[in-house]
C-alpha cells in the first residue's frame, strides 16, 4: 500500500507543491470542522462555479481577538485545508488583523508570494504557506480563498460572501 | 478498430492530422484532451475556412449589391445548406442560426414559451437537462405562469417512461423540451418514442441536441421531433454559432425573439412587420465568420461520416468503461444502455476538482464540477463529478492514459 | 496628411498592409472598399490571434479546472479588459459581451425594458436610429405599454435638442437610447448634452455606439452616459460578438435576460440564483474565439491611436464631401456639423442599386439601400440612398476613384 | 453630351450585358406603368431587404388570356424595365402560360439561360432575354423578378408577394 503511494507520489511529484503533506493531511482530516456552539458572528460562502460551499463561525474573546473559529464545507482538499488552516491561524488575532491576514493571504494564493506582508503577520502567513501552490492553477486559487471570504463576510457581518 | 470503421476507413491518426492543437503539451505532458463535450477542438478546414473568409472575401451579408458582399451572403448562406442537409430539414428554410444552443432554447423560451402556450400550459423536461434547458423554461414559468414539469430518471440514469407518459396524461404539456444526450451521464434519450408519446398528448417536442449531434446522425424527419437545438462549438465549428431547427409552420406562427436589422420586412414607427423564416429570428448582423466555420465542420464531419463517428465513439466508450471500472474506488455515474463518449465519474476519498488538477498535472484534460447541471446532481445525491469525454481525435491510448493515471490519483489520496 | 496625423505617425500604406483582403482584385479591378460602416475588414493581429487560439490554445472557459480551459479563460476574460480600457469603464465586472449591438439593446429592451421601467414610463429615442434601436422598444412597447417617443431631427441630419429637451420635460422618459453617430447621415450626436438634459429629468442614457467608437475616442466617464453598446465586427473584430458597457448599480437592478450555463449561482427547480454581473448577462458558452479576437482588434486600434483614426477619417470625409459635392446631379445626404466617415448620398436620375452595381463593376464597394434606417429614409422623403464609409485603411485615392468613376455613373445614366 | 455619355460607356463597357440598352430605355421611360382603370386582378409585390416596391395590374379578356397589364413601381432601373418587359410580354398568355413565362424567367435570370423552356414562349423569352445578365449579380436577381412575383400573387389571387 505504501509501495503504490509511492509510485503515485512518483508520479505527481510536481504537484507536491500545490499537495503538499500538511494539504492533504488537514484535507483528510480537518481539525476545526465543526459548528461552534457558542459563537458571535457567521457567514456563508459560495462558489458557483464549482459548487463548493461553507459556512464559518466565529467566537470573540472579550479583548475582541478571535477566540475560536469553525466550519463546514464540502469542497476539495484544498478548500477544506485551506478553510481549517485559516480556522487555526485567525485564533489570537482582532478582526483588523484577521483582514490583514486575508488580504495578505490572498496576495500569495495570486502570486505565490506576498513580499510587502506585514512583518506581525509572519508566523501566520508561514503556517499558510503551504497553500501558496495554488498560485500555479488559477482556477484553484478560488478553492483556497472562499473560506477567507466567508470569515470576511462574517468579521463585517454580512451573512453570504461569493468567491468571484 | 471495428468492422464499421474498418469498413468506412476510419483512421483516428489521419484525423488528428488535421487538429493542430493536439500537438500541443500541457506541463511538458502531450496534451491528452478529453474535454471535447464541454468544447471540441477545431479542426484545419474550419480554422482555413474562417481565415481565408478574413483574408480574401468578407462584408456584411444580406444587404450589399457589391460582390464582396454578394459573395460572402452565399458563403454564410451556405451554411444553412449544410446544416439543412446535416439534420435532414425539409428545407433551408427551416434553420435558424443563433448565438450558440442556449441562445436557441432561449429563442424558443421567448417565442415559443411567451408567444404560442398559453399560461395553463406546461413544458415538460426531464430530470438531467443542463442548465440551458432549465432556467429559461423556469423564467418562463415564474413570468408567464406555465408550469414546469420534471421527468424522473432512473439510478442508470434514463428516462422513466411510465413517468414521462404519466405526466404528457392531463393534456396540458404544450411542449417537451427534453435533451437528446446527456451531457453528465451520456445517456441518448428514446427520441422516437418520446415524439411518438409527446404528439399523442397534443403535446411539440424539441430537442437539445448539443450533445447528440456531435455523436451520431440526427435525421429530424425519421425522428419526428418539432424543434431541434445544437451549438457550433460542440461540433468541431467556431463559438459564437448555434442552431434552431423548426418545422416551417411552427416557425411561422412564432412571434420574433429580439427586434433589429434583418429580421423586419418594414419599419415605421407605428408597426413593423417581419421578414420571412427564418430571417425574423436573425436580427442584427448574423454570426457570419462563425457560419462560415461551422460550414466547414459540418462538411468535415459529414467527410468522416457519422457510420464511422458512433462506431469509433461506441468503441472508446465501451473500452473506459471497462478501463475505469476496473479501477477500485472508481464509480461510473451513469449507466444507460443507449450512451454516447461522455463517461462521468467519482473517486473514493478524493473531490473532483483534486482529481481534475492531479490529472492536468499530467496533461490529461478532464473537466469537474456540476457540469451546468445542478438538479441532475441532487438527483444523483452528489455536488460534482469528473468526466472525460471523447470527440472524433479521441484514442484508445488516450484512455489508457486516463485509466492508469487515475490509478496513481487514487494512491496519491488513498 | 495634416498635422495629427503627422504627429502621430500615422500611415496609412502601412496600415493597409496589416489587411490581406485589401489586395484582392473585384471583377478583375483593384478593391475599393468603401463599406466599413457596414462592416470592417480584418487586420492580421485579429486573423493571428483567432488562428492562434485555435491552433494552441482552446477549450470552453471559466468551469474547466485544465490548463487549457485556465489559458483560455485567462484570453477571452482578456478581452474585458481590453474593452474596459477602450471605454475607460471604472471596473471590467461593468463589460458584458454579447453578440452583437443588436444583441446588447436587445438585453437592453428585456432587462431594463421589462425589468426596470414601468409601463406609463417612456422610451426616448432619435428620427435616425438604425432598426436595432427602434424594434426593440417598439417591441417593448407593444408588449408592455411602455411608450417610444422619437426625437426629430433638422434637414441638416441634427438632432433637435430644443424637441429633445420638450420630449423630456414630462419626467415620463426613464431611458433615452439614441445613437452616438448615425449610419446613415454621418452624424455625431452631442452626447454631453443629451446626458445632462435626460439626467436633469431624471432618464438614463444608453448610447448606440455601433459607429461611433469606430472612429473616435469614446470615454463613458466624462461621456458621463449610463449604458453604451457597440459591435465587434464594425471594430475591426469578428462578427460574433458585441458589448454592453452598463454602470454596475444598474446592471446590478437589470434581471438576466437569457437562462443557462454560467448565468447561475445556483439552481433547483424550484428557484434559480443569478451569477454576479456581468456573468449575469452571459448565458451559455460565450464568444470565446471572438473575444479573442476583439481584444486583438482593441489592441490594434489603440495602438494606432484615436488622435490618429480621428484626423485620418476627418480629412478624408472633407475630402469626399468636397469631391462629391462638386459632381453634378450628386446630392450628399445630412449635413451635419459634427460627423464620423459615412457619406450617404443620390444621383440624379440613378437608383442608388443601379449606383452601386456600377460602382461594383468597377470594384468599388458601396452600400445601396434603407441602411436599416427606413424611418429616416421617410423623414428624408427618400427610399434609399447609396452610402460611402471609410475605415483606417481608407485612403485619398479611393476616394478620388469613388469620384471620378461616379462621374461616369451619371453619364450612364444621363 | 454624348461624348461624355460615351465615355461613361466606355468604362463601363462590361455593364451593358447587364444595362443593355432596351433596359436603360424601359427603365427611363416605362411605357405600362400605370394603373389600370379596369382589372380583374392586383397584387403587390415587396422586396423588403432592398425596399423596392411593386403593384401590378391584370384585366383579361373573354377567353382568359391576359388583356392588359399595368404597374406602378418604385425601384432601380432593372425591376422598373422588368416590370415593363413582363407588362408587355405577358399580354395574350392565358394564366397557365403566363405562369410557365414566369418559371422561365426566372430560371435565365437565374442562370442567364433557360435550356428547358418550352419552345411557345421562345418569343416572348427572346423579349425578355436583355435580362438575363442579372445573373452575374446575384442581389439584383430579385429587382428582375419581383414585379413577376406580384403577377403571379395576382394571377393566384393573392394579394401580396415578397421576394425572398
Ligand atoms: C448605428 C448602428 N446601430 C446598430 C447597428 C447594428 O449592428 P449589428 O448588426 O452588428 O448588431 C448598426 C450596424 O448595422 C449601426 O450602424
Ligand atoms: C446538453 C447541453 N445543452 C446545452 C449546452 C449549452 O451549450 P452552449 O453553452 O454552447 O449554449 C450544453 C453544453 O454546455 C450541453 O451539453
Amino acid at each position: 500500500m505504501s509501495g503504490e503511494h509511492e509510485s503515485g507520489g512518483t508520479m505527481f511529484d510536481d504537484l507536491r507543491d500545490l499537495y503538499q503533506e500538511v494539504i492533504l493531511d488537514h484535507g483528510r482530516r480537518p481539525r476545526h470542522m465543526q459548528r461552534l456552539a457558542r459563537f458571535d458572528a457567521t457567514a456563508k460562502g459560495d462558489n458557483p462555479m464549482c459548487g463548493d460551499r461553507v459556512q464559518v463561525w466565529v467566537a470573540f474573546a472579550p479583548d475582541g481577538t478571535i477566540e475560536q473559529a469553525g466550519f463546514e464545507a464540502r469542497g476539495c482538499a484544498i478548500s477544506i485545508a485551506s478553510a481549517d488552516l485559516m480556522a487555526e491561524t485567525v485564533v489570537g488575532h482582532n478582526k483588523q488583523d484577521a483582514r490583514a491576514l486575508f488580504a495578505s493571504f490572498r496576495e500569495m494564493a495570486k502570486t505565490g508570494a506576498c513580499p510587502d506582508c506585514a512583518p506581525a503577520l509572519e508566523p501566520a502567513l508561514e503556517r499558510l504557506k503551504p497553500l501558496s501552490g495554488v498560485h500555479e492553477y488559477p482556477s484553484r486559487v478560488k478553492c483556497a480563498t472562499l473560506p477567507w471570504h466567508a470569515l470576511a463576510a462574517a468579521l463585517d457581518d454580512v451573512k453570504e460572501a461569493t468567491s468571484e | 478498430m471495428n468492422d464499421v470503421m474498418a469498413a468506412t476507413g476510419f483512421d483516428v491518426a489521419r484525423i488528428r492530422e488535421d487538429f493542430p492543437i493536439l500537438r500541443q503539451t500541457v506541463r511538458g505532458k502531450k496534451l491528452v484532451f478529453l474535454d471535447s463535450a464541454a468544447s471540441a477542438q477545431k479542426p484545419r478546414p474550419v480554422i482555413d475556412a474562417m481565415v481565408q473568409a478574413m483574408e480574401t472575401q468578407y462584408a456584411n451579408v444580406h444587404r450589399g449589391l457589391h460582390w464582396m458582399s454578394e459573395r460572402t451572403t452565399e458563403a454564410y448562406e451556405a451554411a444553412r445548406d449544410a446544416v439543412a442537409g446535416l439534420l435532414n430539414a425539409r428545407e433551408r428554410a427551416e434553420i435558424v442560426f443563433t448565438g450558440s444552443v442556449t441562445g436557441s432554447l432561449n429563442l424558443m423560451a421567448h417565442s415559443y414559451g411567451r408567444g404560442v402556450l398559453k399560461p395553463g400550459q406546461a413544458v415538460l423536461i426531464s430530470a438531467m437537462e443542463h442548465h440551458s434547458n432549465i432556467v429559461p423554461w423556469q423564467m418562463l414559468r415564474d413570468e408567464r405562469g406555465i408550469e414546469l414539469r420534471v421527468c424522473p430518471i432512473s439510478d442508470a440514469g434514463e428516462l422513466d417512461m411510465a413517468a414521462f407518459e404519466a405526466l404528457l396524461a392531463d393534456g396540458k404539456v404544450g411542449l417537451v423540451s427534453i435533451t437528446h444526450m446527456s451531457n453528465v451521464l451520456g445517456t441518448y434519450t428514446p427520441a422516437e418514442r418520446i415524439v411518438a408519446l409527446a404528439h399523442a398528448h397534443g403535446a411539440k417536442v424539441l430537442f437539445d441536441g448539443a450533445q447528440a449531434v456531435v455523436h451520431r446522425k440526427v435525421d429530424v424527419q425519421a425522428l419526428g421531433c418539432d424543434f431541434y437545438a445544437f451549438t457550433g462549438h460542440k461540433l468541431y465549428g467556431p463559438t459564437g454559432i448555434g442552431v434552431l431547427w423548426g418545422r416551417r409552420e411552427l416557425l411561422e406562427a412564432m412571434p420574433p425573439f429580439m427586434g433589429g436589422g434583418d429580421m423586419i420586412s418594414s419599419v415605421t414607427y407605428e408597426r413593423s412587420t417581419w421578414a420571412q423564416v427564418p430571417h425574423k429570428f436573425e436580427a442584427g448582423t448574423p454570426p457570419i465568420l462563425e457560419g462560415i466555420g461551422l460550414r466547414a465542420a459540418v462538411d468535415y464531419v459529414q467527410a468522416i461520416g457519422y457510420p464511422a463517428i458512433a462506431a469509433h465513439e461506441a468503441a472508446l466508450t465501451e473500452h473506459a468503461l471497462a478501463r475505469m471500472s476496473a479501477i477500485e474506488g472508481v464509480h461510473v455515474i451513469g449507466r444507460a444502455q443507449d450512451r454516447g463518449g461522455v463517461v462521468s465519474f467519482t473517486l473514493d476519498r478524493a473531490h473532483p476538482h483534486d482529481v481534475a488538477t492531479l490529472l492536468d498535472r499530467q496533461g490529461i484534460a478532464v473537466r469537474a464540477g456540476h457540469h451546468c447541471a445542478e438538479p441532475l446532481m441532487h438527483r444523483l445525491g452528489l455536488e460534482s463529478t469528473a468526466r472525460a469525454s471523447f470527440g472524433i481525435y479521441t484514442t484508445t491510448e488516450e484512455i489508457d492514459v486516463l485509466a492508469d493515471t487515475l490509478t496513481r490519483v487514487r494512491e496519491f489520496f488513498a
